[in-house]
């Protein structure tokens, strides 16, 4: 395999080490994908299109693609605000447009933005908080934390029913102060299920600094208290969250239980896009510089060339790495990509509203 | 309640045991159900409800949940998410407060926010009430913060009979169920019922129950109060009244019609509970039926519930704020005489 | 209310910078107040209300929380036991339900299981309340909750000046306080009025405020609704009905005597309210009203409620499921021609 | 000093070794204060003179002596249900019958369990869900660890008044599965507070055994998630435990925050007194025999013959040690400890209910 050769002797084996070429190729597509969508969003919001708050996942987005990459269709996700783009990455590499894929559509997740009947929950509740059964998505409330036990309760349920599902839930650093993300993650150890937490340690909890919101140097260390393995990745680096995602996988489908994978980060814009100007001025200036110094997508074209998986040419052909929404363009990304995002967006704006009457329905099932 | 009547052949049964068998029958009739709860295997519950389940269902399917009423509640949910259905002990009902963002955020709004993809079976059941000397924090009836909470139904029996009849439709119910039961009637003797087996036994939600039947003014009322209500309605007829005694059983969904059709009779209405007056179900219900039938009222509709205080714990001062047999009596007296 | 009708002088204030100098101005009096809450410090305060209060009473007075709402509440308690006032943001009132055992539980019943020992000068307050298309989680009127949980006083302004009012005597109050503020009316620049500064400012709990005077029919209502009642009295004076406007402004402890006078008057009840109608408020002072005020009702009192669902979303789904002008005016002719 | 022969010239020097001799022998009385409190009460309780659930301390008597031993008087408790002896020993050494001690007296904690208006409380909650603001001790609910932010804030806010005042809080292991437990030790360790969770590890939390509350074999390690120190007691062992508070007191007095404490020890009993018959069949025999092997007060009793403050003679006078409630009897302990009692007792019998009207006071305090 190509990947060999580029081992490094002294090195242990990787779970990268297992990929081929094109999945890595395959990655950067994705974190292009992650990237649109986002500066999409914000585009068809400024145009008045959209109602809520986006909470841009910019500078972040290998921490998704790298967390979903490895995982199988029949496995759970449970994503939160700042996570969208994780509903249509999971299981893409199934064929991102293969029927058979466990994982939602653009035009679910567009209709969902745009609050109309397209969207898999009729657009009952707003923005990330949706998700999907049958797609083995966990649908989020607001309120943070409190989809871990669910989570939690899933893989359960697999387990006894003799699957081997995991569940990885993503859950920003701020909210790890939660009572009940503690109450979850001490069931999971106790159970030994398969429960890895994606801590997306972005440096701020809407506005307010990790000093203010745990005391530790490293936050995976938090895992020692449930006597859980506790990984550090570089979120920035797809193929290093990859690879400790990817070992936190086999260690819980292996039988031994829930591990939390820290992955440090830098959140690029306010807390949501009301809050742009706002944190423009309560954060630093060069702590911002320097957290969006390493953009995902010029780190992983930096490894591809690297590996000789691709030319500089090709790494140079679309240039969206370093460029902030509002200066980004189409061209900027490869074609496939914007027409995927076409395809889901002329989806949602056609797609009806739901009618007014929905408002009443369904707050019990019929009993048959 | 054939069995109140009849009092035939064999063994009664009280109204612990009632809940405990139709808890048991239903994990054996249904593969995918699951209990937990703190204490609920090893020990057998703080009340013995679950006695013996964990060593006949096995420590997967029973499960001794660690002091975490949140992720009790949570995990319930993924469970019931995933295909099973889960029954959740809280040891006392009081300890819901902790769990409660996941029940009225998380499990009661999973059918409508999915546009009913997901359904969430669940029970969620403890010992509630006072006049035990449970003090605050065993003694309370906080079913109304969940009536305020929309997506959860709200149950609670006052008779061996009914406490396993509605436990079974409960644990068969599609939708998150909230099951008050009343620890002070558990191995109450005087209640004891026999009890029907499998199907047989069961009494659907949504159906009030007329315990006793009366011309000139209705009690509505359900859980502990209905034997006070009993026993008021004895005290009214050596005054020459005759009180209807409505146990409404099913908080949510409200079985209306059968106390519209009382009022229809007697033109006059008591509601009883135990709870916190303000926003406690008994205005719910008097504000029901001023608006729906208030035509059929001819005296003021009347409440008597608990005073607007925690539960204390010496008795003279937990009698002082809970209803009693006198208060609804007196109260009821003063309706009819109104 | 002074400044409603002068109208002289000065610049007017919306509601929020009401709220904001209301608090300011107690931290700057009360060298024992403290501030609590995610995100008030360096942000100040995710609509700003604690906008500048870290850099003029540094950071140990407005202290920025970890995202813990049962901490938020219970350090506040174990302040106020220890000698502080302390105000708390939730920075929406819907994440309550995360604290909310130590509200119920361990805050509300202080004094009382102490025998008055113990108060707890605590004002728990945050943006409430739908219309704004904030869904499930960022509409929650839930105020139900906390009125069937004694030891809570629970006030909801409609007016910039009341928001000030009240919230200076909720600072001051030596009991804990709910406090729901209305997100949508922040902002709003229609209601802006002036202000008094400092003791001149303040609105005393308890006193509900007529917003409207009339004859034919009494609305009672609080929070956003107000301007909704007020609209639908617009429409009912032009089909030649006459509606008195009853803002109660503080829900615990209620103003019955404002709400009886009038219906002494009017002889007809609507109800408005924004939370979900089974044991919501609207439904507390309707059984009030016909336990208390029968007599004076010449037909069956009506609530316009929130239908019992979570709110929606979408625009045409939201209005379908809270009150609106029409189903105000509709439900109000309906009792005026009953 | 008298202690500075006795210690090893190889250990490093402990807070223990700046005890007087006298100060030892009073330990062993507490530890007699706190057995006949509970004994007492368990006959009362048989004679049925009180309502409610006693939850026993036998057996975990250390804990409570030697945490609160090196503390001041205006330092904070915060005790639970199987802490009643804490409510009277709290500052005891400013002189059981000193009157400016801040500590409750025994007729105040006799009167509270006798459910009399003589309480604190006035009787209106139960058992150990006392407190005084006046006596620093927090009074807690029924809800584990829902006490321990208000500690928290309790000395946040002495903090902020110039104090130096810490907080013991008390917790079973049990109950640190509750999401306010973390949310509580988490905002402390931001905050760097002077509190000190002791965690009273008896191995069981009611019929739930410790490997299905947490999945750690030392709790202590609990507190590395925290960045804050965790220490392990020997529960039976009065002077370590003294050690370790002290430790962690000094500790947080000198503004480095919180510790947490762990104290391992067994419970003698059932859960509470009604548990005693179904705890006797759901804890194998063994484990409670050896759990009970090492009486607290044999253990202090040799250390003291050991370090030469005590004769065998002394340490034989009174046996209450190694002895069940139901065998044990006055001779057992010491006649001040008894007649510290008795007081308390009588006090109680004779102090009347309160009023049933009570019941509706106190709701709300009145605005002036
Ligand atoms: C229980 C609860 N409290 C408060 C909030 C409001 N809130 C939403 S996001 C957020 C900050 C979250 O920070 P973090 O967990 O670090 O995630 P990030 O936004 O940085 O990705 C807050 C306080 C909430 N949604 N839920
Ligand atoms: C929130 C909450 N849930 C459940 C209970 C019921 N309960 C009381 S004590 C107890 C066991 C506590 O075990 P642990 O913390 O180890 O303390 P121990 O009794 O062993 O001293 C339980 C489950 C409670 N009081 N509060
Ligand atoms: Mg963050
Ligand atoms: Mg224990």
């Amino acid at each position: 395999m190509a990947t060999k050769t580029n081992k490094n002797s002294n090195e242990q084996s990787r779970p990268r080490d297992l990929l081929s070429p094109q999945q890595m190729r395959e990655m950067l597509t994705q974190l292009y994908l992650a990237r649109y969508f986002d500066v999409r969003l914000i585009k068809e919001k400024k145009r008045g299109r959209l109602r809520g708050t986006l909470y841009s996942s910019h500078n972040q987005e290998a921490i998704l693609v790298g967390s979903l990459f490895g995982l199988k269709g029949t496995d759970w996700i449970s994503p939160i605000h700042r996570d969208m783009p994780a509903f249509f990455l999971k299981d893409m590499n199934a064929g991102w447009r293969n029927p058979d894929r466990i994982g939602m559509t653009i035009e679910e997740v567009c209709a969902q933005v745009w609050g109309k009947a397209g969207s898999p929950g009729r657009a009952r509740d707003n923005w990330s908080h949706i998700g999907s059964k049958s797609k083995r998505i966990i649908h989020s409330t607001s309120m943070l934390a409190g989809t871990i036990p669910a989570a939690a309760g899933v893989v359960y349920a697999d387990r006894l029913d003799g699957g081997d599902a995991v569940v990885l839930t993503y859950n920003g650093e701020g909210s790890t102060a939660q009572g009940i993300f503690h109450e979850a993650i001490n069931f999971a150890a106790v159970h030994k299920l398969p429960v890895i937490t994606i801590i997306e340690n972005n440096q701020w909890a809407y506005g307010t600094p990790t000093h203010l919101e745990y005391s530790l140097e490293d936050f995976a260390r938090r895992a020692d208290g449930y006597g859980i393995p506790g990984l550090i990745a570089d979120g920035q680096d797809v193929l290093d969250v990859y690879d400790k995602v990817m070992m936190a996988v086999e260690h819980a489908r292996a039988g031994n239980g829930p591990s939390i994978v820290e992955c440090k980060t830098f959140r690029a814009y306010g807390h949501g896009d009301h809050d742009d100007d706002r944190a423009a001025k309560y954060r630093p200036k060069d702590e911002v510089e320097e957290g969006r110094s390493r953009d995902p997508i010029a780190v992983m074209k930096q490894q591809l060339v690297a590996l000789g998986h691709m030319t500089k040419e090709e790494a140079g052909q679309h240039l969206a790495e370093n460029k902030g929404a509002g200066e980004v363009t189409d061209i900027d990304f490869p074609e496939e990509v914007v027409a995927y995002l076409n395809e889901g967006v002329q989806f949602a704006i056609k797609s009806p509203l739901p009618e007014a009457e929905e408002g009443g329905m369904w707050v019990f099932k019929e009993v048959e | 309640m054939a069995s109140l009547i009849d009092g035939v052949s064999s063994t009664k049964k009280n109204y612990l045991t009632a809940i405990k068998e139709a808890i048991a029958e239903e994990m054996a009739r249904n593969p995918h159900m699951i209990a937990m709860g703190e204490d609920i295997g090893i020990l057998g519950g703080a009340f013995g409800v679950t006695d013996g389940l964990q060593a006949r269902f096995g420590p997967e399917r029973v499960i001794d949940m660690p002091i975490s009423e949140g992720a009790i509640v949570g995990t319930a949910c993924g469970m019931a998410l995933n295909g099973k259905t889960v029954m959740v002990e809280m040891q006392f009902i009081d300890f819901i407060s902790c769990g409660f963002d996941q029940i009225v955020n998380m499990t009661a709004t999973y059918h409508y926010r999915t546009a009913g993809e997901v359904n969430i079976p669940m029970v969620i059941r403890g010992p509630a009430g006072g006049y035990g000397g449970g003090a605050l924090y065993h003694s309370q009836m906080n079913e109304a913060w969940f009536a305020n909470s929309p997506g959860l139904k709200i149950v609670c029996p006052s008779t061996p009979s009914d406490a396993k009849g509605l436990m079974i439709s409960a644990l068969r119910d599609p939708n998150p169920v909230l099951f008050y039961e009343i620890k002070e009637l558990y191995r109450k003797r005087e209640i004891e019922e026999e009890l029907n087996a499998g199907d047989d036994a069961i009494v659907p939600l949504g159906k009030a129950r007329i315990a006793r039947e009366g011309t000139d003014v209705t009690l509505v009322t359900y859980g502990q109060n209905v034997w006070h209500c009993l026993e008021a309605a004895d005290n009214l007829a050596k005054e020459g009244y005759s009180a209807e005694v409505i146990d409404i059983r099913t908080l949510v969904p409200l079985d209306e019609e059968t106390i519209i059709a009382s009022l229809q009779k007697t033109n006059r209405l008591v509601v009883v509970n135990e709870a916190p007056m303000t926003c406690g179900f008994a205005g719910e219900i008097l504000a029901r039926m001023t608006t729906k039938a208030f035509r059929y009222l001819d005296a003021p509709p009347a409440r008597v519930t608990r005073l607007d205080t925690p539960v204390p714990w010496v008795k003279p001062l937990e009698l002082h704020v809970l209803p009693s047999v006198e208060k609804i009596t007196e109260t009821a007296l003063q309706t009819i005489r109104f």
